[in-house]
């Protein structure tokens, strides 16, 4: 019951921030939501990449003194190192797209996505 | 080495030198292509027939070597090339990027020349392409208009190499070799509706070369308005590859069940002929009347390989060889025209005679064998068309051939009296004859010209060989259907050739030399202008040459045949196409977000059709 | 209004798919992956008590290397976007007005302390939560809020390249040891201690701090360039 | 110290920290570096080609001492080494085009410039080269944000629109790769593509199909698909003309690398076959129509660099050998004709502002040799013999013909006439207007000759002898096929 508990709220959680920041990418005209959205997704993509690596009544995967040598379920911590890296990454894509934001804004004075259309065809 | 790579590599790579010596030391360019090209051909003489070359390229069996039917065509391809390139040293004088245009008019030698000695289709093919983008950037070299022009013709070489492509790899899917012998043992083996496709994909290659009806629209702009001394080659040799790629599928390619194809490619061959020749009727322009004037010749050979007997093919084998002889003569000559006068129309010029009498001699003869009149070579060959056709009982074809060869008349005639016989106008006075470097080629040819009239048996004894190499054996009653001065026909009656040669050229130089005599005290110049004799006041918008309307009435006769150009449907269908292109173009709308919304779109439409249809 | 109608329909069906396939993968259970092998082996042959540590230094350290990479490409590339030739007379000032007395004050006292936390949570990577980029990221808001309390307060573009630079050659320097002793890239060659001693897991530590302050140096160059950019007269500029 | 694959990775990032710190000595030594780099990288593919194909082996490298599936490992198999030996190859030459490109940035700027670029490339290498499914995701998002910043490396374009673009739609195919790659780890727990190659067939077909088609998407971007590559005309035609002919000699070519790895090695489905081709032909057809309608140079290169992908994509679709042979061929092709398209069309409208086309009027007579260039490129990539692009072509319409596409051959040669028709108009303009135009022409330098020569003169090499390269080649795709002989290589690595 508590598992399911919480698997619906953690796998529920993640997909909503996934579609919600999938919305926000497609439908928002700002260019700063856009990159918001894009934040959002990749949050909820992480959430779900940690929710999977799971384990019932698993502890962080340390060693530390106090459970060294007795037998405790951990979780994987494979998704954690990866989603560690995968933060980071998104991290780096939304600095840049930030600043590409800003650059944008300067040249157009405007930062609706529909209207910065220079480039078509 | 084998000659035969040291052919091409001579040729190639003297064309590549030709163009770095044109950017160092141009003053030597000249000798060098002329003497490079009949270095060329002196190797091409001395290589047989049996020499064959085996290697493989990317696991691809190929063959090189010539038969004695690519030989025939080699002949014509050496010499002509020879000849004019001999022509182009005087022609081209002075011209800019002769570097461009001699490493160009190199390359599309060699190409046809490796076409020739190819006995695999990718070779084939290679060096049809070769040859298709050099004769392109010699077409795109001068004249006005290029990019239309140049464009139709690249763009149906491409549309007629593509499909040789497709029936090439086709064959090789059913027969696992691109060798010609491999093709030809197992073609038959294979579907029929796939036979038909290879067949008539393979035409449409070699018939856009060749000029046929729906593809020549290319043809007349690219002949006309290539530098002459190109045009000689591509007109006299370069269309004769489509020819020889014709013979090759017509007699290999086509089963005897399909004999409908050789109807309608014999069909179009002549409406192709009947149509070119009467626009070329209507063309005031020397240089545009013979490109026409070369499609509907070329429609005549077809005629006669399509025919699909012995003496027809013979027929167009012969045509083919005379049409390059006499064409190219005809082209030269213009051309020394072009360049002595400045111009070609035929509404200004007229009474070069005395100014360019050598080149008059070269046109007269050529002229004469391309009428088809006693005692030259056009009338053998077409006196053998129509036996052929009269025989295999093709009468209709035997009347297209008949009207077009008739309104041919009025065209050869408009050449020789538009440009040289008639009043001797001013301004041309000062007009010299063209330099001994253009005029040694065109007599050489016009003396072949000659020859063939009289002994036509040194041309149809490779004839001959040829089409024992394509697969004709002489089954007919004669023992031997030739000899050397003397024409047979099918009912055995001799026609001593030579006999009415002499005859004819005998009654010609008396009348002429009476002419002479009689007329020369009388005669008195005037020019066109001075009628008033009759008292009428000539404006000097006026121009009294006489052909200017000549021909109005035949043309209005004409005029529902030819009022809507297949040209004009073209260009209408690629109007139709650029439009859908750019509505195709409005795809990208230059709206990040909507690009976005198209990948999340085609991710839904691959999850859905993902898990229905691809069985996951 | 069609167009948005068609973003909720796309993102139904992409949704409904993300939905159906995540429901299908067991939640809480103990699946055999390789994640086994690593709880296995990080305490008993590298010695190291925070497993996660372990692969992201040592087992996936190349990746590691990559995402260190990304963080420097990223910094690169904003100052490539950013950058600007400076006018006569223009001087780097980010705000207009100075922040409050107060904030200055307080972010005086909390600057060393959150330093000092960023350097314990990178040095005690291998042995607690935490690791070079927490840490780093930790350090770089120290300076962030120096930055927004103090108009004038400088970062030296200089001193922060030296860092990158030298932090990540040690990091590629410390990879490349390990290949010409003989070894593989990016290998431990050093003895690995004892388990949750801070000398312990070999070459997994130095390459945490230098991890750590690799992030920190580029995160403080980062947040800079970001802010002087961002004011007004700049925004004239087209 | 051993040459091995890891030296690709390793040598460019100690340059790419080191260059800020020699910019401080010298202004030079930033342009230097890159390329001494990358001629070392170049030597180092030669050297393991070549033992490679003589020992008839793959060069598995174990990183950090653990072996497969636990450590990430690099596999310099032939088909990955191949393609890292062209991108090493190609970058020197495109490096050795930049050495005095745009003297007057300033310094700041040229030293970014050649870090990113050498990242660019190194990213590219990275993803062919890895052996792990995630690491290829971190050189993939290494190449990308190296891509960002260089479309918007000139302030005076609208570059920044396009690296917008770029970016949104890039972080579309990294979330979708990443989400398949989460699943996939739910699935096989191991991140190691040989190991999941191995476990693939447990995995039930819905949830393949969804993991196929996140993958299919994610890469698909990066492959400039049809309907996903609505960022690749824009980048092209902003990002500074070297990095165009990286684009499109690199970076897609790394896209396309982990599309068909994907699908070849780790999937192994035979049903996506028939969709790879028919958005492969999708994509050609789209594409080279939309060339044709361009009135601006680099946009019309583009889209024609998308069309060749098309072709490859067909290629890998009809999935024969023959057919992934000529893949690979075209891919090398395409890789080295269209850099000389970008590098000389590049001087070509070096001073223009719009690019337009017909900017190009009569500039054969200005500059020659760079005309020259592009001319022969264009004939090349047309598939003209006797150059390169022709085999590639002959063989991809030789492997439809012989599954029985004819559909698709005529699609194939029906598109190549339009491709014909869009070029020679370029070419008339360079040789046969009149130049009106005033814009100021740009010489390019000695060493930006010397390497278009070099492209010019292995397009004519590979036209006339193909079978220089067929060996490598026809081994790189066998490698691709062989699915079994990689799982096992890979995982036979380091057990002694």
């Amino acid at each position: 019951m508590m598992n399911e508990f919480l698997m619906i709220s953690f796998y529920g959680t993640a997909i909503a921030l996934i579609l919600i920041g999938l919305y926000a990418t497609l439908a928002k005209k700002n260019l700063l939501k856009i990159v918001i959205g894009l934040s959002i997704a990749d949050s909820g993509l992480n959430l779900l990449f940690m929710a999977i690596g799971y384990v019932k009544d698993g502890t962080a995967p340390i060693f530390s003194a106090e459970v060294v040598g007795k037998n405790v379920v951990m979780v994987d911590p494979v998704p954690q190192a990866l989603v560690l890296t995968a933060i980071v990454i998104g991290f780096a894509v939304t600095a840049v797209a930030l600043s590409l934001v800003m650059r944008l804004y300067r040249h157009h004075n405007t930062a609706a996505i529909d209207e910065i259309k220079n480039l078509k065809w | 080495m084998n000659s035969l790579i040291l052919l091409l590599i001579l040729m190639f790579g003297g064309a590549l030198f030709a163009f770095i010596l044109n950017k160092f030391v141009p003053a030597l360019r000249d000798i060098f292509v002329v003497l490079l090209m009949l270095g060329v051909s002196y190797l091409f003489f001395s290589t047989g027939i049996s020499n064959r070359l085996n290697f493989d390229v990317l696991g691809i069996h190929m063959q090189w070597g010539f038969t004695s039917a690519s030989y025939l065509f080699g002949i014509i391809v050496v010499v002509l090339g020879s000849l004019a390139l001999i022509y182009s040293t005087a022609y081209m004088k002075g011209k800019d990027r002769l570097g461009y245009f001699y490493m160009n008019f190199l390359f599309s030698i060699g190409a046809m020349l490796g076409i020739l000695m190819s006995r695999d289709l990718i070779s084939l093919f290679f060096f049809w392409e070769i040859m298709t983008w050099s004769s392109y950037f010699i077409v795109i070299y001068s004249g006005n208009d290029v990019d239309r022009r140049g464009l139709k013709y690249m763009i149906f070489s491409a549309i007629g190499a593509y499909s040789m492509l497709m029936a090439i790899v086709i064959v090789n899917s059913f027969i696992g070799s691109f060798l010609l012998e491999d093709v030809f043992a197992s073609i038959f083996a294979i579907g029929s509706g796939y036979q038909i496709a290879i067949a008539i994909l393979l035409m449409i290659g070699f018939g856009v070369k060749s000029a046929m009806m729906p593809l020549h629209v290319w043809a007349p702009r690219a002949y006309s308005e290539s530098p002459m001394s190109y045009t000689a080659v591509f007109s006299g040799a370069l269309s004769k590859m489509g020819v020889f790629g014709f013979a090759l599928v017509l007699f290999n390619l086509v089963s005897t069940q399909n004999w409908l194809i050789n109807e309608v490619v014999a069909w179009l061959a002549a409406i192709t002929s009947v149509l070119a020749t009467f626009y070329a009727v209507i063309q005031s322009d020397a240089k545009k009347l013979l490109a026409y004037s070369s499609i509907a010749q070329i429609g005549y050979i077809i005629i006669g390989l399509a025919s699909n007997t012995y003496l027809g093919v013979m027929a167009g084998l012969f045509l083919a060889v005379l049409h390059a002889v006499f064409k190219s003569t005809l082209f030269m000559a213009v051309g020394a025209v072009e360049r002595q006068v400045g111009t070609t129309d035929m509404t200004k010029i007229s009474g070069l005679i005395r100014r360019m009498p050598w080149t008059f001699v070269a046109t007269l003869i050529s002229i004469i064998a391309l009428a088809g009149l006693p005692p030259l070579g056009g009338f053998v060959g077409k006196w053998m068309l129509y036996e052929a056709l009269i025989t295999s009982g093709h009468y209709y074809l035997v009347i297209m051939v008949f009207l077009s060869s008739t309104a041919a008349f009025l065209y050869s005639y408009r050449i020789l009296f538009g440009m040289f016989l008639g009043q001797e106008e001013p301004e041309f006075a000062h007009v010299k004859e063209a330099p001994l470097s253009m005029l040694i080629p065109m007599l050489i040819l016009s003396g072949i010209s000659v020859l063939s009239g009289s002994h036509p048996g040194f041309i149809l004894e490779p004839i001959q060989s040829a089409m024992a190499s394509f697969g004709f054996q002489s089954n007919l009653p004669h023992e031997s259907w030739w000899e050397l001065t003397v024409l047979f026909n099918t009912w055995g009656d001799k026609v001593a050739l030579v006999n009415v040669l002499t005859s004819i050229v005998g009654v010609f130089l008396i009348a002429l030399a009476f002419i002479t005599i009689k007329g020369y005290k009388n005669q008195r110049y005037v020019t066109t202008k001075d009628i008033s004799s009759s008292g009428e006041i000539i404006q000097p918008e006026d121009n009294m040459t006489f052909q200017i309307d000549f021909y109005k009435p035949f043309e209005r006769a004409i005029w529902p045949l030819l009022k809507r150009k297949i040209d004009d449907y073209y260009t209408d269908f690629g109007k139709g196409l650029e439009a859908l292109f750019d509505f195709v173009r409005r795809f990208y709308n230059g709206n990040g977000q909507f690009y976005a919304i198209y990948v999340m779109a085609f991710l839904a439409l691959l999850l859905i059709a993902g898990t229905k249809y691809f069985g996951f | 209004m069609m167009k948005r109608f068609f973003i909720f329909l796309i993102l139904a069906i992409v949704g409904y798919y993300i939905v159906d396939v995540v429901s299908q993968i067991p939640f809480g259970e103990n699946r055999v992956n390789v994640g086994d092998y690593y709880l296995d082996k990080s305490p008993s042959e590298l010695k190291v008590s925070n497993t996660v540590t372990a692969i992201v230094v040592n087992y996936r350290g190349f990746d590691t290397l990559g995402e260190v990479t990304v963080l420097f490409l990223a910094a690169t590339g904003l100052a490539s976007i950013m950058f600007r030739r400076k006018r006569k007379g223009e001087k780097d000032i980010r705000a207009k007005k100075a922040s409050s007395r107060i904030i200055q004050i307080g972010s005086q006292i909390l600057f060393p302390i959150i330093i000092l936390l960023g350097a314990y949570v990178f040095i005690h990577g291998h042995l607690s939560p935490g690791g070079g980029f927490q840490g780093g990221v930790i350090i770089a808001t120290a300076s962030l809020l120096m930055l927004i309390s103090y108009r004038k307060f400088k970062v030296n573009h200089s001193t922060i390249s030296w860092i990158e630079s030298i932090a990540g050659i040690v990091f590629v320097l410390l990879g490349v040891t390990g290949l010409i002793l003989g070894k593989t890239f990016l290998e431990n060659f050093l003895p690995t201690g004892e388990l949750n001693n801070l000398l312990s897991g070999g070459i997994i530590g130095i390459i945490y701090v230098a991890v750590g302050f690799k992030v920190a140096a580029e995160l403080t160059g980062l947040i800079d360039t970001l802010l002087l950019n961002n004011r007004p007269e700049a925004n004239k500029e087209k | 110290m051993v040459i091995s694959p890891v030296q690709y990775i390793a040598i460019p990032l100690i340059a790419a920290f080191l260059i800020p710190l020699f910019g401080k000595l010298n202004k030079e030594l930033v342009r230097i570096i890159p390329g001494l780099v990358l001629l070392y990288l170049s030597y180092i593919s030669v050297v393991l080609m070549n033992q490679v194909i003589s020992q008839n082996t793959m060069i598995v490298e174990i990183i950090a001492g653990w072996r497969p599936p636990w450590g990430i490992n690099l596999v310099f198999s032939p088909f990955s080494g191949f393609l890292a030996s062209l991108f090493s190859m190609l970058g020197f030459i495109i490096w050795m085009y930049t050495y005095n490109f745009k003297r007057e940035v300033e310094d700041a700027q040229t030293e970014k410039f050649y870090v990113l670029m050498m990242m660019l490339i190194t990213g590219t290498i990275g993803i062919v080269l890895t052996g792990d499914i995630f690491n290829m995701f971190v050189f993939l998002e290494i190449t990308a944000i190296s891509a960002y910043s260089l479309t918007a490396f000139y302030r005076e374009r609208d570059g920044a629109e396009a690296a917008f673009k770029y970016l949104l739609v890039g972080s579309f195919a990294s979330f979708f790769i990443l989400l398949a790659i989460v699943l996939l780890y739910s699935q096989v727990g191991t991140l190691n593509m040989a190991d999941i190659a191995q476990k693939m067939p447990d995995v039930n077909p819905y949830m393949k199909g969804v993991i196929l088609m996140l993958f299919f998407v994610g890469f698909g971007i990066e492959a400039e698909m049809f309907p996903l590559n609505g960022w690749a005309p824009d980048v092209y035609t902003q990002a500074p003309g070297p990095i165009g002919a990286i684009f499109a000699g690199m970076v897609v070519k790394a896209g396309i690398y982990g599309l068909v790895r994907v699908i070849f090695t780790l999937f192994d489905v035979h049903e996506i076959f028939p969709l790879l081709m028919i958005m492969g032909v999708i994509t050609m057809a789209v594409s080279e129509v939309i060339a044709l309608r361009q009135g601006k140079l680099k946009r019309m290169l583009a889209y024609s660099s998308i069309g060749q992908m098309g072709l490859v994509l067909v290629a890998f679709g009809i999935g024969t050998h023959e057919a992934v042979f000529a893949a690979i061929f075209l891919m090398f092709n395409h890789a080295v004709i269209k850099s000389l398209l970008f590098l000389s069309g590049t001087y070509l409208v070096y001073h223009s502002k719009e690019k337009n086309i017909s900017d190009l009027d009569g500039i054969g007579k200005s500059l020659p040799f760079t005309s020259f260039l592009f001319a022969l490129g264009s004939l090349a990539i047309v598939g003209l013999p006797p150059f390169a692009g022709f085999w590639s072509k002959l063989y991809i319409l030789m492997a439809a013909a012989d599954v029985r596409l004819i559909a698709v051959i005529a699609i194939i040669l029906a598109v190549s006439v339009v491709e014909i028709v869009y070029y020679f108009r370029v070419l008339h303009r360079i040789y046969f207007r009149e130049r009106i135009s005033t814009i100021e022409i740009k010489i390019p330098s000695f060493n930006a000759k010397i390497s278009m020569l070099i492209l010019a003169i292995v397009i004519i090499v590979i036209g006339v002898y193909p079978d220089l390269i067929s060996g490598l080649i026809e081994r790189a795709a066998t490698d691709l096929l062989d699915k079994q002989h990689y799982i096992q290589s890979v995982l036979s690595v380091g057990l002694h």
